[in-house]
């Protein structure tokens, strides 16, 4: 991909977010701080969609936009052809086992109980 | 014989003070950064613990709210305050925003882009973490 | 046996004024051929107010040390050659007065992110090949360069819009102040991203997608965080951290 | 034992004239292989200096004509310059300025976008094209860069040229060493350009980059090329103290004063014409006389001088058309021009001889071009007019490379005469680098520089300068030839002690030609002979390498079209 095109995305990525974790820490402060922590109005969060959806999206975003500058600073750390492709691909696996881990959570506790 | 290229390595990265508020700024964004990705990773982990049911969860929960949990928190809320509103003073000097306009220089120089408005953003992205923390820190352990 | 009694006071060219200090001088030496690390050697030289850290460099070579590898030429800060590290910073050895360093010790080590030759002396060979890779010169239809058209217009204010980037002196001190150029040794580093600015900014030019294209890369302009360290230590008030993030403002869109 | 090299062409030098005939060349054919070598890196050229101007005709509708800017030149060098030579420069500089300008040239602009330009000293039409007060250092940045547009140019940067082999007809080669490693290299090529620059630091006190030494200068002499002209030495008025860096006569053309003690413009009395923007020879004298007159300041550092004062420019026009000199004033000297006056006094700054060319920079063996301040075409005659070195070196740039590019292309190659490479090599390293002695060079160096200083400046008599050959003779008899520094890498101890080694035949050359020419002309003025004696004189000086001393030669002065008169101003 032309680093261009990764570089937007990473900017992208940090914008959506700005916004999107602004709502998810909103949330925690909707109710009492350690009440919204409370199993029961977690849960309850998880089964309000637009909510999941939201936080699918952060995942998501913050996947991506973390990963990628994990990998902005391991390739200015060195360099070298192999390396250099171990860290692209070590981040986007990074990335996918991250969403996944986390869409499994939003995914059972929203649908699964 | 390979001659040594001498660069400066992560010993570069560090002592940002050397250069300016400037390299402070992008030591801190690289810390937070990594800070932050290190947090969203257990904060995945921490959170698929709902999953596992009620006392799963609540194990999870006294797990973290001890007081270096909250330590940990309120350097995560200073990190996160930082790093997003330092981020969006990045974004836009880097899109050349505010950076300053090409203009004869005058002996002794002033490089433009490192003028104050970019400083006090600066400043601005600090003095938001540490009241951000200072809040953390009533709130968690307000109670 | 003719011998010439070493007086220091000599070097300086006209200066008969009594009032002297003196600092102790510390050159890094360092011969990659055959040296395994580098050593500091100390000296003490007389300075006056007008002192530059290369006149007492040269006087030591002069008279107490020939072996001393340094480059310079012009001593007016128009070369670039005297770039080198002074009491921990990226500065040029002619245009540092020690007045101005307001210490009685100066250390001077080769400069950072370049490979040694000897000493104080680096290699700029990658560092040129840079810059020409990122093609610095007015791209136009080659039948409109030849002298035998007047000149293309250009308003003062246009001047103005590239100016300032084309005092680059070459001297190096941005890249090896540049954090990114620490640990990334293929960024193309400040020095030729602004000359790559300098030429799109310059309305006589229509090079502008090539060079775009040769910066958008791993290694490209992405690498610079704009930590500022480049513009903090030029000394021609180039100001590379500006040209970067402008000609980067043309890759994200901001600026057409 | 030596590695050996080969190329088209060689271009030593790459100041403003090597870089041009580089260009030129890799124009002229992309066939041919050229090689630019320098002492410096690239670009760390003298010529990076050069502030003021360049002078062109650029506007005959306002005025300016080619004419007027011959007569100019002409009557500025004392009726020693050639005048179809002078002619050839003026016709082909507007193209030239044009030309730098399509490469990039940032010159400053009139409010209708054409070029600026500025009065100088010596002309009668602001005509000096100006970019600041950086002419020099944007002219060798826009020719680097545009180098960067050939592949077939190569750069060699920080090789020091020691010789120039030939076989008595025809250019066969160089010698160089490879700073970075100390290899001792043998160059072998078709033609060869040389644009080694002036050699200003045979004097101490001197507006000339550290690095303007005269090997170029001696290794054509040695290699049997004349020397033209080497008496005529240029003394700019207005070199700052203490450390001789150069305030471009530009200050002046802007509207700069220069004044004595009495805060008096003195020029009025020498040149009530142009006052402070008369030719640098007769400034410089004026100047001299005012102060051993008693009407002179003493700068800090206990040396006479006089001041240079820009106050009443105001600070925008300081800052916009003059931004170097008042960095330089402020950083060296300490002073802000726009509220204090600067301390100045007359600089070795130019030399208007050096080797012997013809019109179309050609030297007397086949294959070999000179040009730049290297080469003597006698443009400048016996003064030069300021801005008008960077349009010679320009000019004659473009001419040689085109020139040499074009024999390369259909010349044979003649058999190497190796064993001038083993005299060479004998001659550097064991004549200087083994060689014994245990006078500090670096003193012995700057006990020269200080003799030329006092002995061969502004003005000048019999005495002072037997003297001064004296004491040239006699140090370098001393035991000063040797080289501490035994490393190969890198090893400038030993290129300074070359550099030094050239400085004695130049200066010799300078100062035989000064004592043979009896009479005053242009820069050239002796008190015991204040007049110009055409009958004479009105003749160059060829200077050829002889083991004892230079061997003196006469050479005519071509004169078209203007007999020469009195110089008045
Ligand atoms: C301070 C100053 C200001 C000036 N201002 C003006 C002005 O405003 N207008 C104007 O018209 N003129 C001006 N001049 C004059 C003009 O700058 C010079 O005459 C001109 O730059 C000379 O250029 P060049 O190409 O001949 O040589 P230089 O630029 O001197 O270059 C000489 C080259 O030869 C190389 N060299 C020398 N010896 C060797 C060797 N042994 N081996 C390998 N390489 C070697 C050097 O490395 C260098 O690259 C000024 C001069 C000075 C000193
Ligand atoms: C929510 C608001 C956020 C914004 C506005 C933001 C913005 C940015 C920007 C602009 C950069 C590029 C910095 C540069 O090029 O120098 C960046 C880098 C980075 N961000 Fe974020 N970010 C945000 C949140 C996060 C989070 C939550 C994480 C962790 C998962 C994160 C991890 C990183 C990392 C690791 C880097 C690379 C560090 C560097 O290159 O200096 N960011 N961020
Ligand atoms: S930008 Fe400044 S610091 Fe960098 S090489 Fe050019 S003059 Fe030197
Ligand atoms: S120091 Fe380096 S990070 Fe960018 S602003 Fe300058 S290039
Ligand atoms: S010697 Fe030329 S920049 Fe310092």
């Amino acid at each position: 991909m032309q680093e261009s095109v990764i570089m937007k995305i990473h900017y992208g990525t940090a914008l959506g977010a700005v916004v999107l974790v602004a709502i998810h820490i909103l949330f925690r402060m909707t109710q009492n701080f350690s009440e919204s922590l409370q199993y029961e109005s977690v849960i309850a969060n998880y089964h309000f969609l637009p909510y999941a959806i939201m936080l699918e999206l952060i995942l998501i975003l913050l996947s991506v936009h973390g990963f990628n500058g994990l990998r902005v600073i391991l390739i200015e750390l060195k360099q070298g052809v192999g390396y250099e492709k171990a860290v692209n691909y070590g981040c986007i696996a990074g990335i996918a086992v991250l969403v996944a881990y986390g869409s499994r959570t939003i995914l059972m506790a929203g649908f699964g109980m | 014989m390979e001659r040594q290229s001498n660069r400066e390595g992560i010993k570069g990265w560090l002592n940002p003070g050397r250069y300016g508020l400037e390299r402070v700024a992008y030591w801190l964004m690289r810390l937070t950064g990594l800070g932050l990705l290190v947090y969203f990773i257990a904060h995945v982990f921490e959170t698929s613990s709902i999953v596992n049911g009620k006392e799963a969860w609540q194990k999870m929960l006294e797990l973290t709210q001890t007081t270096e949990g909250h330590i940990i928190l309120t350097i995560v809320i200073g990190m996160c305050v930082f790093h997003t509103a330092n981020g969006i003073r990045v974004m836009l000097g880097q899109g050349g925003v505010g950076v300053g306009k090409p203009g004869r220089p005058d002996y002794p120089y002033k490089p433009a882009s490192l003028n104050s408005r970019h400083k006090l953003c600066i400043l601005a992205s600090i003095g938001l973490a540490a009241l951000a923390m200072m809040y953390g820190l009533a709130v968690l352990f307000g109670e | 046996m003719a011998t010439i009694t070493p007086k220091l006071s000599d070097e300086f060219p006209l200066t008969i004024a009594s009032s002297t200090n003196s600092v102790t001088l510390r050159i890094s030496k360092f011969n990659p051929k055959t040296d395994s690390t580098a050593t500091f050697v100390e000296f003490k030289v007389p300075v006056q107010k007008w002192t530059t850290v290369l006149d007492i460099i040269l006087a030591v070579k002069q008279h107490l040390d020939p072996s001393v590898a340094v480059r310079y030429s012009c001593r007016q800060a128009s070369c670039g050659s005297c770039g080198m590290k002074i009491n921990g910073k990226p500065a040029l050895a002619c245009y540092t007065k020690i007045s101005e360093l307001n210490s009685n010790v100066v250390t001077v080590e080769p400069m950072n992110n370049f490979p040694i030759l000897r000493d104080l002396a680096v290699d700029f060979t990658q560092f040129f090949s840079t810059h020409k890779k990122l093609k610095p010169y007015i791209i136009r239809d080659d039948s409109e360069v030849t002298g035998d058209t007047k000149e293309f217009l250009q308003t003062p204010k246009e001047v103005e819009e590239y100016l300032q980037f084309s005092y680059c002196i070459k001297c190096g001190l941005c890249n090896s102040a540049c954090p990114t150029m620490a640990t990334d040794t293929s960024f193309i580093g400040p020095q030729a991203l602004a000359q790559a600015y300098r030429y799109i900014a310059d309305n006589r030019d229509n090079g502008k997608k090539d060079r775009l294209k040769i910066i958008d890369d791993s290694h490209g302009i992405w690498r610079c965080h704009f930590a500022g360290s480049c513009s903090q230590v030029c000394p021609k008030g180039v100001d590379p951290a500006m040209g970067i993030q402008l000609l980067r403002g043309y890759l994200l869109g901001f600026r057409k | 034992m030596t590695d050996t090299i080969e190329h088209d062409l060689l271009i030593v030098g790459s100041g403003l004239a090597g870089l041009r005939a580089a260009i030129q060349a890799a124009k002229t054919s992309s066939k041919i292989k050229i090689a630019v070598i320098s002492k410096l890196q690239v670009m760390r050229s003298h010529s990076v200096s050069a502030e003021g101007g360049t002078a062109a005709v650029l506007f005959p509708e306002e005025g300016d004509s080619l004419e007027s800017h011959v007569y100019d030149t002409v009557k500025g060098s004392d009726f020693l310059a050639d005048q179809d030579v002078v002619e050839r420069l003026v016709r082909e500089m507007p193209s030239e300025i044009y030309q730098l300008e399509h490469w990039g040239m940032p010159w400053s602009r009139r409010d209708d976008g054409r070029i600026g330009q500025r009065k100088f000293g010596g002309y009668s039409f602001p005509r000096a094209a100006y970019a600041q007060d950086k002419v020099g250092f944007y002219e060798m940045q826009t020719l680097y860069d545009t180098c960067q547009k050939f592949d077939n140019i190569e750069f060699f940067n920080e090789w020091f040229v020691t010789s120039i082999i030939h076989d008595g007809q025809r250019f066969c080669g160089i010698t160089a060493i490879e700073l970075s490693s100390g290899t001792f290299y043998t160059i072998k090529a078709k033609a060869l350009i040389i644009a080694t620059g002036g050699a200003g630091r045979v004097y101490s006190y001197s507006t000339y980059a550290l690095s303007s030494t005269p090997d170029g200068l001696d290794m054509a002499y040695r290699a049997g090329l004349a020397l033209k002209d080497m008496e005529f030495v240029q003394f700019h008025p207005t070199g700052i103290l203490p450390s001789g860096i150069l305030i471009t006569e530009g200050a002046r053309g802007e509207g700069g004063y220069l004044i004595n003690k009495d805060g008096e413009r003195f020029m009025k009395k020498y040149a009530p014409g142009l006052m402070e923007l008369a030719p640098r020879d007769i400034v410089s004298r004026s100047m001299m006389t005012e102060m051993s007159d008693g009407r002179g300041f003493k700068n800090e550092t206990g040396v006479d001088c006089l001041k240079l004062d820009l106050r009443h420019l105001g600070d925008n026009v300081i800052k916009e058309k003059l931004a170097a000199i008042r960095e330089i004033s402020m950083k060296f000297s300490g002073v802000d021009p726009s509220n204090e006056p600067i301390d100045i006094r007359p600089v070795c700054h130019y030399m208007m001889g050096g080797v012997h060319t013809d019109i179309d920079g050609a030297t007397e063996i086949q294959g070999i071009w000179a040009a730049g301040e290297a080469a003597c075409n006698s443009t400048h005659g016996a003064n030069r007019l300021g801005a008008n070195s960077t349009s010679e070196c320009i000019v004659w740039g473009k001419i040689t490379g085109e020139l040499a590019a074009r024999y390369v292309l259909d010349a044979k190659t003649s058999p190497f005469p190796l064993h001038l490479v083993a005299v060479e090599e004998k001659r550097i390293y064991d004549g200087i680098f083994r060689g014994h002695g245990d006078v500090n060079p670096y003193e012995v160096k700057q006990q020269v520089t200080d003799m030329m200083n006092e002995k061969a400046y502004v003005f000048r008599n019999e005495k002072d300068l037997v003297d001064g050959l004296k004491k040239l003779r006699d140090l370098k008899e001393k035991a000063w030839k040797h080289v501490d520094d035994k490393a190969s890498e890198y090893n400038t101890n030993f290129t300074n002690v070359m550099e030094l080694d050239s400085i004695f035949r130049i200066a010799e050359v300078i100062l035989v030609g000064a004592i043979k020419r009896k009479e005053s002309r242009g820069a050239h003025a002796r008190t015991d002979y204040p007049a110009r004696d055409d009958k004479n004189f009105l003749h160059h000086t060829l200077a050829y390498y002889d083991l004892k001393e230079p061997i003196l030669k006469e050479h005519p002065v071509t004169i078209t079209k203007y007999k020469p008169v009195e110089r008045k101003y």
